[in-house]
Parts: C-alpha cells; structure tokens; sequence
C-alpha cells in the first residue's frame, strides 16, 4: 500500500544532508511551511543553497534558519521585507550569497526543472543588469534570454489538504509557489492542515497531483508568521 | 533642475484617478506596490476591470473589513485582500503565464526614472551593498501590453524621474507607454514624450523646465 | 460588465478567417468541441491550419471539417485512428499536409506559446527523425532539441461549466488539451455544457480562468461523436 | 532468421505477468497500448501500483461494467477506463511534466525493433507513404526513469525483433533496460544483452538462433 504520511514534521526532513539545494514554498508568509522549516533547524543540516521567493521576516521560519547559519546561498526575487533585518544583515556581513531572479523566471526555472525541460527563452529582464552574461537570442525580432531549469533536493512546501498518496489541495493565495515547487525536487515533503481518506479530495480538484510528493505530515494547527512576528517570538526559544 | 517651490499639479489620489480613467471596460490590470495600488479606488462606474494580483489570485476585492483579513489571502505587496465571486486562484507558473504571455492588459507601476524612450528603471537604485530585490516588475514590463507609470515628478531631491537615459540599472528597455504624474500625463512615443495633459496650473515651459527629457506637444 | 458569453456556435466562430491557425482541443473525442467544429464547417472559413491531437474519426467533428476541404495543413501527435479514413485519404491524395509532433512536445509548445516562452529545449525525439533539422544542444551530458512555441489566432474548446468571466472547469479526461489551448490564442472560443453565474465556480477549482478565454457558447447536450460514428452520421447531413 | 516451428515459450499473458512481477509495489506506471494494458491484470498481491494515462489521468482504474462507460472517461487507446479512489485529473502539459520529468517509473511499451543498445522502433515502419503517428512514445522513453518492452520475439515473418541496429525510424536511443518475449526476459545492460530468464522448453542456444543480436549469460 502506498501511504506517504509521516507521524512528525522531525521524521520527514531527518533525510535532508548537508549542502542540500531547498525548495522552500510560500510568497511572504502565505504558504511559508514554518513547522517543517523549525523542524530543519531542530535538525541542523547546514550549507543549504534555499530557494524561495523571499528571505522570511522577524526571527521565525525561513528568516531563523537563515539566523542560525544554515544557509549559504538563497535564491529568491524579493529578499527584502518588511520586518526582515536577518538576511540583510548577513548579507550586508557577506556571510551568505544571493542569487537575485525575477520572480516569473524564478517560477519558470523550477516549473521547467519539474517537467525535464533544461533550459528556455524569456523575455524577462532583457537589457537589465540580470540578463548579463546570459545567452541572448532574437525570435522573431524580439530579444530574449535563456534560463536554466532549478531541480532541488527537497522542497519543503505547505498545504490545506492531502490523503496518504500525496494528492494536495492549497489554500487561496498561499499555493503560490507549492504546485510547482513539489515537481522539481528530488524528495518532496509537504506539511498538510488536514490529512483525509483518498477520494475525499474530488480527482477534479486536486492541485497536486501525488505523483510529486515523497512524505506528508499533518499539521492541523500551523503557526501563523505574521503573528509570531508581532509577538517578537524566536526559533529556536530562547 | 529647478526645485519646485509651491505645491501645484495633482495630489496622488488624483493622479490615481487620472489613470484610472484611462483602463478601459473589462481590463485585466495588475497594480504594482505603492501608489498605484489607489488605482483600484477611481474605476469610472460602469466600468468592471479585473484585478491580478502575481501572487496567485485574479479578481482581487476590496482591503477586508477589520477583523476579517486572512494572512493566507494576499496581494503582491503582502496586504490582506477579499477575492470578488468569479475570481480564481493559480500558482506561480500559471500567474506568470498570464504576465509573461500578454494576457494582462494593463501594469501601472512606480518609477525610481522614466526614459523619454520609454526604459523604466524601478527596482534599484545600484546603490554599492544595497540588497537588490526585483520581484515580479521585470515580468511584468516584459510580458504586459501596457504599462503605465505612476510617479511623483520629482524625486524629494528635486530631481526629475523623466529622463533622457536612466542611470539607474533598468526594469525593462523601451516598454512604458504612459506616465502619470503630479504635473502631467505624458505619452510615450516613437517620436519622444508627448504631453497628453497638463495638471491644473502647470504650464508647458514650466513641465519642460521640470523635466530631465525633451517633452513635445500634440 | 464583463459577459463573454454569445448567444449561438454561430456567432461564435464568425471571425474566424480563411488561412487561421486554430487550435482544437480534444483527445480522441473526449474534449473535442463538435458543435463549435460544426459551426465552422456551416461557417465556411478555408486553408485553415489546425492543431489537435488526432484527426477526427467518422464524418463528423474534425474529420467532417477535413472532408469539407477547410483544412490546409494539420500538426498533431497522432493522426491516425480507428474508424478515421477522411484524414488518411487526402493524405495519400497529397490535398492536405501533416507535421507530426510528439504528443509531450505538442502539449508543451503549446503551453509555451501561451506563457511567452518562444523556444525551449526536451530531450523528446532526440536521436529520431522528428528531431531532423532541429537544433540540438548539450545540457549536463545529454542531447536536448530545440522546439518553439505555437501560437494560434482562434481555440476552439469544450468545457464543463462556465461563468460570464469565462471562468472554465473540465470533465474528467475531455480536460487534456483544453486549458493549454484556452492559453495560446488571440481568441478563445468555448462551448460550455453548463453557463452559471460567478461565484458558482469555487475559485480554488477553476481550472481555466477567465482571462484565457474570449468567448463563451452554452451547449447543452453535445452530441458523442462515437455515437455519430456508429450511426454513420455525417456532417453537413445530406 | 528461422522460422519457430512448433509454439513455444510464454503466451500473451504471461508475458504480461511476467512484467508485472518485476514492478515494485508503490510504482507510478504509464502502460503503452495493446499488450502492454496487459500487465494491469498481473499486479502480484499486496502490491499497490498507480497507472498514469497521458490523457490525464494518475490512478486509472479497471475497465468499466457494461453500459457505465463514459466516453469522456478514457486512456491513451481511447478505451473507456474508470478511476480509482484517491485519482486526480490533469491537462496535457502537467502530464507530460510527469513523463519529461521523470516521475514516472516505468514505462511498458510495444515494439516494431529493439537493438542491442536499447535503441527502441515502435512508432514507424518507414514505409514511403505510411501516415505516421507518434502520440506519446517519443515522451515516454525520453523521460520515463524506466523502460521496459514487451514483444513477440519474432515478427508474424519470423523475424527477429531484437536486432544488432534497428532498421526501422527510432522511437529513442538507448532508451530500453529490459525486454520481455515470448522466448526470454532480456536486460539491456552496458555490455550488450544479458538473459535474465527463459521460458520453459527454450534454451540458450535455440534463444541466440531466433535473435538477430549477441545475447550474454549472466
């Protein structure tokens, strides 16, 4: 039988190795995965490259694993946010590297690294400083840049709902990058609001299908970043 | 450039209306963060335009009432949002579809400089050790059939954002088609920067004293 | 107000021009849209180039529209079929004209053509005479060959339900090519077997949203082109 | 090649039960049309094993009971199937995702010719005027991690299928891990083709003489 649940957000990222490359899902805090994310500093893997739109905020989530020095690189589009002093400053101290994408390409490069496509053609961000050293090519009188498929180890992605195949449901804007991010990594994890018996998730609404997920672990009552932040709270506890 | 010493041209919301005026019936739009966010407030009345918002939603609502925000429903600038009925929720790849693609009708974007060839410079100043974060705009000037600019006409400094060539590293070469500011609307064109209206008080030679690009009129 | 809905197949299909490239969504039967394809063949519009995954079977559908002389060239994965002979006849007739494509690359050029992506590269058909022609490229140790996108004036698509938005959902298998297609043209043409009001639609299921889609027709009751098949039913009736 | 005179070796079904032993439980598998749909049937017990349909569907299930069918329910052979629960709907481009990208795990395919090296020609016998018609082949033993062939071993003219270089167009290059016959179970390894299993009553020598290819012993 095929039953991808696992009891604890500990059991599911225990894989994740020194150096990994990191899918990380979610757009600010909408459908950032914190509980897996906590899980992965209790853990310790460190030198991760992460991959993921922002850099986190306050001292929770994807901003503490970046705090506790387990990242060395982050590729991401908007590493600044409101309430995030982490990164910049260890940026700023030139402990950790940046890979600035524009966020279509960024979406694009790991939708072309799910579906075995290696490389395209964007007209995104022709003539800008991004585009240097990349390949350039004219279709039809147009200038375009190539771009390279992202392919991870893991992706650490969020979502509302899934049964023991993987098959996932996404809540509103919080599925963002987590479809496309669960194609593209080697080992998917997925921390899930709700786990339910398959075929309660109707087949015509299913988001991701669980051909792409490796482990689901349900957490029925995911912190809220925003609101960790607002209460000044830190992970680990201190 | 001069500095402007009294206050004359439009307040935001103004220049917010003024845009909005011209996004015709039935639109799709994406508003960047900002200013151009005060466009959804003017849509003349019986005009419906549908709100896209990069972040996975089409048929963004109104801000929702106090009590009732949900930090799982957001807009690009990470504020909480309603979804109107018909709207519908997508995931990156597919939202970047809808940019990259040419199926928005329509971007309004803030400017850090405007070029009277139509190059937008709005993401970094190319400050040394300034963290660079471009997010969605280069998507957006790329893919989107019209983009509209939505900018104070001078910096604080007193510097004007309209210029012969940015010296800012660049958005997107060659892509805004229209500019609103306080002092005028300005269209973008083959032949240079028109003059499509001027603010109230605003004269020509003023404009064009206050502007780093040679303006033309129609 | 936005509607996009229209009265009748007729008023649907009635800018589609002589020389148009159209997409038609369906595999096999499943999704194929019958009574907008009908409505072109009363229509009129020649040298057509079509784009579908098969040829149409019988005297009906896309066959009837090939038996009609409206099509100059098809691109399909698959243009042979049971019960199919309208396609195989002109073919050897050398009347109309055939670029084969592997149903993934089909499917992907197509989404490419929608997402703005001119060209990308896939390992499909390396090392085969599809790939004759093409340009070819090395990514980490592997052959790739470079495909472009197709773009098209008018899709022509079947649906479930449908709201005035042109907000889209599918039955079962007949979704296969519908929602790229709805993507990757200047007009978007869809027959609905159910219009209803917005809202209706959950925005977490919609599968085509209302942006891809330019034009909306409620046909209640499809015909089954199988069932035509079998009763030897051909179109325009005679 | 000599004609096989009296019938032996493994028929149709157990070819196909053959394969199916050899998928591990919890496998994605994608069957290609004609005896390959066979292998459903074999699923040892305590297996699970889920069937992709490049029409879009994962997790396809038995044929459906007389007068059930639902001619918008069907698989790549455009036969009416059902889907089990816990199954999902997707368009054309997610599906092939899961082929192009190597999501799928095995992948079981016909065959006009396999060579030596795993070059597989399923798709065209070249004959001047032939229509030709790929549907999904080329996507599937591009991308499937995977694939395995399952073929009489000789053509209805007595030819051998396995063959030092297929004379017929390829469907891909070195692409084919393991074939199963009538006559034998194959692997495609490096150093050539290695006998993994006979059936009853064939020896290795009667194999080699009825293969149009050097066959090893493990």
């Amino acid at each position: 039988m095929i039953n991808k649940i696992v009891k604890s957000a500990e059991e599911a990222v225990a894989d994740i190795f020194d150096g990994a490359v990191v899918l990380i899902s979610g757009f600010g805090e909408a459908g950032s995965p914190i509980e897996l994310i906590h899980a992965l500093i209790d853990h310790g893997a460190k030198d991760l490259t992460v991959i993921s739109n922002n850099t986190g905020s306050g001292h929770v989530g994807l901003a503490a694993l970046i705090e506790n020095k387990q990242v060395k690189k982050m590729i991401c589009s908007f590493p600044r946010t409101a309430n995030s002093t982490v990164f910049p400053d260890l940026y700023y101290k030139k402990e950790i590297e940046l890979e600035l994408v524009p966020q279509g390409t960024l979406a694009e490069r790991i939708r072309a690294g799910g579906a075995g496509i290696p490389a395209f053609f964007t007209p995104s961000s022709v003539n800008t400083p991004l585009a240097e050293g990349k390949e350039a090519r004219i279709f039809d009188g147009k200038t375009y840049v190539m771009e390279h498929a992202i392919k991870a180890d893991f992706s650490l992605v969020k979502c509302k709902a899934a049964d023991r195949y993987g098959n996932l449901t996404y809540n509103k804007t919080a599925r963002n990058f987590g479809p496309i991010m669960c194609t593209a990594a080697n080992t998917t994890i997925v921390q899930a609001k709700q786990i339910v018996e398959p075929g309660e998730i109707d087949p015509e609404i299913v988001v991701t299908p669980g051909i792409f997920v490796t482990k689901v672990v349900e957490v029925t009552n995911p912190e809220a970043e925003s609101k960790l932040v607002a209460e000044d709270r830190r992970y680990p506890c201190q | 450039m001069p500095i402007i010493e009294k206050k004359i041209g439009w307040d935001r919301n103004q220049m917010a209306q003024k845009a909005a005026f011209d996004i015709p019936d039935g639109s799709y739009v994406n508003l960047g963060i900002g200013m151009p966010e005060l466009v959804a407030g003017f849509v003349p009345e019986g005009r419906e335009v549908i709100y896209h918002t990069e972040n996975g939603l089409l048929g963004m609502g109104q801000i929702p009432e106090n009590g009732k925000e949900d930090p799982e429903l957001i807009n690009a600038g990470k504020k909480c949002i309603t979804a109107i009925p018909g709207a519908c929720f997508f995931h990156h790849a597919d939202s970047f579809t809808m940019i990259r693609g040419s199926h928005i009708d329509i971007c309004v974007l803030g400017a850090f400089q405007v070029s009277e060839e139509g190059d937008l410079a709005n993401w970094s100043t190319g400050k040394p050790g300034a963290i660079p974060a471009v997010g969605g705009a280069m998507d957006l000037v790329a893919g989107v059939k019209t983009i509209f600019v939505i900018t104070q006409h001078l910096t604080k400094n007193g510097d004007s954002k309209i210029v012969e060539k940015c010296t800012y590293p660049l958005t997107g070469k060659g892509v805004v088609n229209r500019i609103y500011t306080n002092l005028a609307i300005l269209d973008v064109t083959e032949n240079g920067l028109f003059v499509r209206e001027l603010a109230p008080d605003v004269t020509f030679e003023y404009l064009q004293q206050n502007t780093g690009a040679r303006l033309n009129q129609y």
